[in-house]
């Protein structure tokens, strides 16, 4: 956990207002885990004022170099959208607690929906190469969104395993529908782990399932930050089991589904 | 001047230099040991203290506004048999002071909270929270009204004998009035300002941006306010004062110093940069010796109104 | 819903949009001519009004703070005789409200103003500032005592037919007992917010930057707490408000409306835009439009608090 | 007077933290007139929250273009020295009362003090090619600055004409010496008009000069603006006879000399 001034080595417009950033950052790169985040010091005025999260799209620890995918939707990360390579940027992180892979993991459902995909891509490629029962489901709003976020581009996800709200690409539908046909489907021997990201609506939907399915879920939250490193106690979320609240950006980003009551966030 | 002598006071309590935490915004003050040796700073304000744990308010908590940031946190902490078991002890361990912000819902709250700091090693003042907007029962109502404000501080005075630093709402008509009772009440020192009292509405939802509708706002946007606030009373008052408010930068310390104030409190800063404390204990170091000042006490409150 | 209906109104103001700009930042109204035909607002407040012209604050006059903006003008017009000869004349020629906005050093000289105004056409109300931070004898003074700012706007009703909207000041600790009391003394509008006092140094001169050291602070930095005064003034009881403080889009004046404004003021934003009021108004516009939202009066006071 | 969206041509750094700006502002260009100045938008978000006033150091109406040479002094000329060509910019103006040359006007003086050169140099080409005995000063901190604001590039300005505050170019010492030199040597048979801009202590050195060889002269004024449009009544300047203020935005920039009083400003 360290604040370093990267440099912006590409800043990628892919359409459908998403963007992908990669940061020269080594030594954020260095310690850097799936499922963490970093926050970045946006502008060097005070408007905004506060840094704004992004989870790790890709590490790259050999070249020093961190990847972010991010949408835009509102100031910070329209000004992060006009940035030009060779700008620097004051990176902080890595900050939370990422996805745990368990050694012996059996078998595995991965769950994306829209740019919540950001904090999935990087599990995807690990999950893919090992040698488990290994499933990713990728839900978004159109194909043209879809396209953008370039969730199979590297390793593809089975076409039927893809949603869009509108049925203009894969099944119209929510995604955690495809999940559950597949479960009922597929999983008859192995209880297979959930790792998702994506919309609150989403996210209950898969807590839901697993509740149904007796599957263990992690799950990555999002949540207003403001210092990203457990100091404000600004970022909570309602404790499932006992009075209080978890910090999402000390606690979390990625919970239990079990831990957490998405209600209210 | 090669060497300028950063070492101030308030009131009773003496500060190698005089930037310290704000309440509420660097934990206990251990969160920030990754990011630099927290001795470096004059001190640290603990986050508000309370007789049992409480579990804050419901999120969202925070929101952005323009150079400002609004919260409704609800003094979320672990309570004080926690604070001295495992948290005090951590503290003492550390060169630097500890002040503890102290919060309750009734006079009694305080007290207790108070009566159980009483007698340990490593505290080296009170700052007791009568501003907190964040917190229905109590908090604000104790320091908006002059008379509640001084009786508060008047038995908090009479059951320790830590200096007390009596932390002021800026919600009010006449700032001067509550400090100069809390200080005739026995406060040593007045901390100025906590967070202005805020709204923000979705347009989309129509609801409030924060679940308790209003919050406590913080950040560069406030500081004109602070710092009229802390020059109104040291004109009128020439007593300690813990100054803060949107202080970003050494300059903005300085002109909280300029203003009056002996010693400043660094808040929302720190979000965005945790090493913002020790920057501005840095930059107020450069600043003394490039313009020659022999220390930080010539500097306090030499404005120049000619 | 392709045309929503914006007119609203103030009491018994009526006005075709609620969007008016704020008094002190756009001269008479007539200077926006240049940029759009101000007939397409909901009005004009004027600049300040005074019996005998004012010259103003000597210079600087002016500082910009984080999203703020401190000024101390001072009241600088030219008078009400001039105002009645060569600017009325002008203003009842444009198809839009205008809403006077009168001050004083004494009773004596707001009521002078108020009876010089009175017979006259074309002014659709006053409103009365009783908050103005940069004039030394009265201005603040009647507003932030609640029997005085009574009292004044009893007198002033007694003076005159006209529409009366008391501007308040928002340095207060209690807005809504201010406001409640105006109301009773006859006023038909409250005016929220007024200026924020504010202070700002230079740390190279150790100077005030504005000459009458403290200022008012407008702009986007004061728009939560603007926003958190209309809504506890609207939730206790249920007035007409004209609301301001850092109205700077379309959005932020649907902030105001849905807390209880039946009308907003822009001020600072003209001087970044001296179009800006009219943006707003065909923003609201089309918020209406998308929202399917009939008209503007389905909107005020409309904030949801479950 | 009005606003337009202009576009970044240019934005030249030409050293010393001097920036040369190029701007495609046709509709500015057209009325644009000497001594006039434009207010740059320079943040979109609300950090810096006011314009930016500047006067034209170039206008070409032919191609649409004005130029602004700005030195970087501190959040608002930062922030405007990274932007870059292609870029748009929210130019409002022009504005104020620019100089003015009379026809009949026989002799000239122009006197530049730092950055305050940008107001003149449009005046110094003018001047330079009429038929009137014609001299330009100019004072800078010292040789770098008066190359980056590079007076005499096009036209140049005699070598005894300059002076610097560190005596690294030309004279040691206060431009205005220089020019009282030069008036009691050279102007016995025709009074000269001088133009000036610079800093106040210069200004002020003019206006008694100008006093003592009873001179016209027009200077040209800062002051801490909001709108520029005359509104704020805020860029207040004292009366040199009876009560109360110019506003400098909107009765200057530029003064004759005897009409204000520059104690305060
Ligand atoms: C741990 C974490 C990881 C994240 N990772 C990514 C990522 O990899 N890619 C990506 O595009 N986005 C990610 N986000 C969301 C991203 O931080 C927000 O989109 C961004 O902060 C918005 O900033 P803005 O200034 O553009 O929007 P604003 O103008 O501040 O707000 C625009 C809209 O976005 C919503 N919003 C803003 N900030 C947040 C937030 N922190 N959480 C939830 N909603 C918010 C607002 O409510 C509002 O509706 C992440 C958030 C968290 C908490
Ligand atoms: C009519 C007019 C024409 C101008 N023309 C030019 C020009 O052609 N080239 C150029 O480089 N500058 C010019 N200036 C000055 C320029 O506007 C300021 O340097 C600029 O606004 C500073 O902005 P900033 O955000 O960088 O500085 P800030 O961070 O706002 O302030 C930095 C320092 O500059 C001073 N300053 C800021 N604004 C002004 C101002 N408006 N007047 C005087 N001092 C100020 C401040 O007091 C402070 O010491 C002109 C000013 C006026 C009023
Ligand atoms: C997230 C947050 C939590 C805070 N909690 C407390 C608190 O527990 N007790 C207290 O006295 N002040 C609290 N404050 C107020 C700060 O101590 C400080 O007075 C205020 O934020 C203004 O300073 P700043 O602008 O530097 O943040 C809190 C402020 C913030 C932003
Ligand atoms: C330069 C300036 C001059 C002002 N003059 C007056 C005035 O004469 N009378 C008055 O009632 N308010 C005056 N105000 C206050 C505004 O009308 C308005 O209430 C305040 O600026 C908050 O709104 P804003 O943030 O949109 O500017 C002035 C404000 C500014 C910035
Ligand atoms: S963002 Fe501050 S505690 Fe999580
Ligand atoms: S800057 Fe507003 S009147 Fe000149």
């Amino acid at each position: 956990m360290l604040a370093e001034q990267a440099k912006i080595l590409e800043n990628r417009d892919r359409g459908a207002g998403v963007f992908l950033l990669k940061l020269g950052s080594p030594l954020v790169a260095r310690q850097a885990r799936v499922g963490q985040f970093v926050q970045l010091l946006i502008s060097e005025n005070y408007d905004p004022l506060l840094r704004r999260p992004f989870c790790f799209y890709n590490i790259d620890q050999d070249n020093g170099q961190i990847e972010v995918l991010y949408q835009v939707v509102g100031t910070g990360t329209e000004l992060l959208s006009r940035k030009k390579a060779g700008e620097k940027l004051s990176v902080f992180g890595p900050l939370g607690r990422g996805f745990e892979i368990e050694p012996d993991l059996e078998s595995a459902i991965l769950i994306g929906g829209g740019i919540g995909w950001a904090a999935l891509n990087k599990i995807h490629h690990k999950l893919a190469l090992r040698d488990i029962h290994y499933v990713p489901f990728f839900g978004a709003r159109d194909l043209g969104f879809y396209q953008a976020i370039g969730a199979g581009e590297v390793i593809p996800i089975p076409p039927g395993n893809i949603a869009t709200d509108d049925g203009s690409y894969g099944y119209h539908g929510f995604i955690t529908e495809l999940v559950e046909a597949k479960i009922n489907e597929e999983f008859h021997f192995s209880k297979p782990t959930i790792f998702a990201c994506g919309p609150n609506p989403m996210l209950k939907a898969v807590q839901a399932l697993a509740g149904k399915y007796d599957l263990k879920a992690q799950i990555s939250l999002e949540a207003r930050m403001a210092c990203g490193f457990g100091v404000c106690l600004g970022c909570a979320v309602k404790k499932a089991h006992g009075e209080g609240y978890f910090k999402v950006c000390h606690d979390g980003p990625v919970f239990n589904a079990d831990e957490v009551e998405l209600s209210k966030i | 001047m090669n060497n300028p002598d950063l070492s101030t006071g308030l009131g009773p309590i003496e500060l190698k230099n005089p930037v310290l935490t704000a309440s509420g915004t660097a934990g206990y003050g251990l969160e920030l040991r990754p990011f630099f040796d927290i001795a470096e700073l004059g001190g640290i304000v603990t986050k508000a203290v309370t007789p049992e744990p409480r579990v804050g308010n419901p999120p969202p908590r925070l929101w952005e506004t323009s150079c400002g940031l609004l919260n409704s946190i609800g003094l979320e902490n672990v309570g004080l048999a926690a604070f001295l078991k495992d948290i005090l002890p951590l503290l003492q361990k550390i060169n630097t002071r500890v002040i503890v912000n102290v919060a309750g819902r009734t006079e009694d709250e305080y007290l207790e909270v108070v009566r159980g700091l009483n007698g340990n090693e490593g505290i080296a003042g009170l700052e007791i929270n009568i501003s907190c907007p964040n917190v229905k029962q109590g908090g604000i109502a104790f320091g908006t009204d002059p008379v509640m404000a001084a009786a508060l501080i008047k038995k908090v005075r009479a059951a320790t004998d830590y200096p007390l630093i009596a932390k002021l709402p800026p919600n009010v008509t006449d700032i001067v009035i509550i400090a100069e009772r809390v200080m005739e009440a026995g406060a040593d020192v007045v901390s100025l300002i906590n967070t202005l009292k805020g709204l923000a509405v979705d347009v989309n939802t129509r609801k409030p941006c924060l679940a308790t509708i209003t919050g406590g706002l913080s950040g560069p946007a406030i500081k004109p306010v602070a710092l009229r606030m802390v020059h109104e009373v040291y004109q009128a008052l020439k007593i300690p004062i813990l100054g803060g408010g949107g202080i970003m930068t050494a300059d903005d310390a300085l002109e909280f110093i300029i203003c009056g104030a002996g010693a400043v409190s660094v808040g929302t800063a720190i979000f965005r940069d945790p090493k913002a404390p020790l920057n501005i204990a840095q930059g107020i170091k450069s600043y003394l010796a490039k313009n020659n000042i022999g220390g930080i006490r010539n500097l306090i409150g030499s404005i120049d109104l000619s």
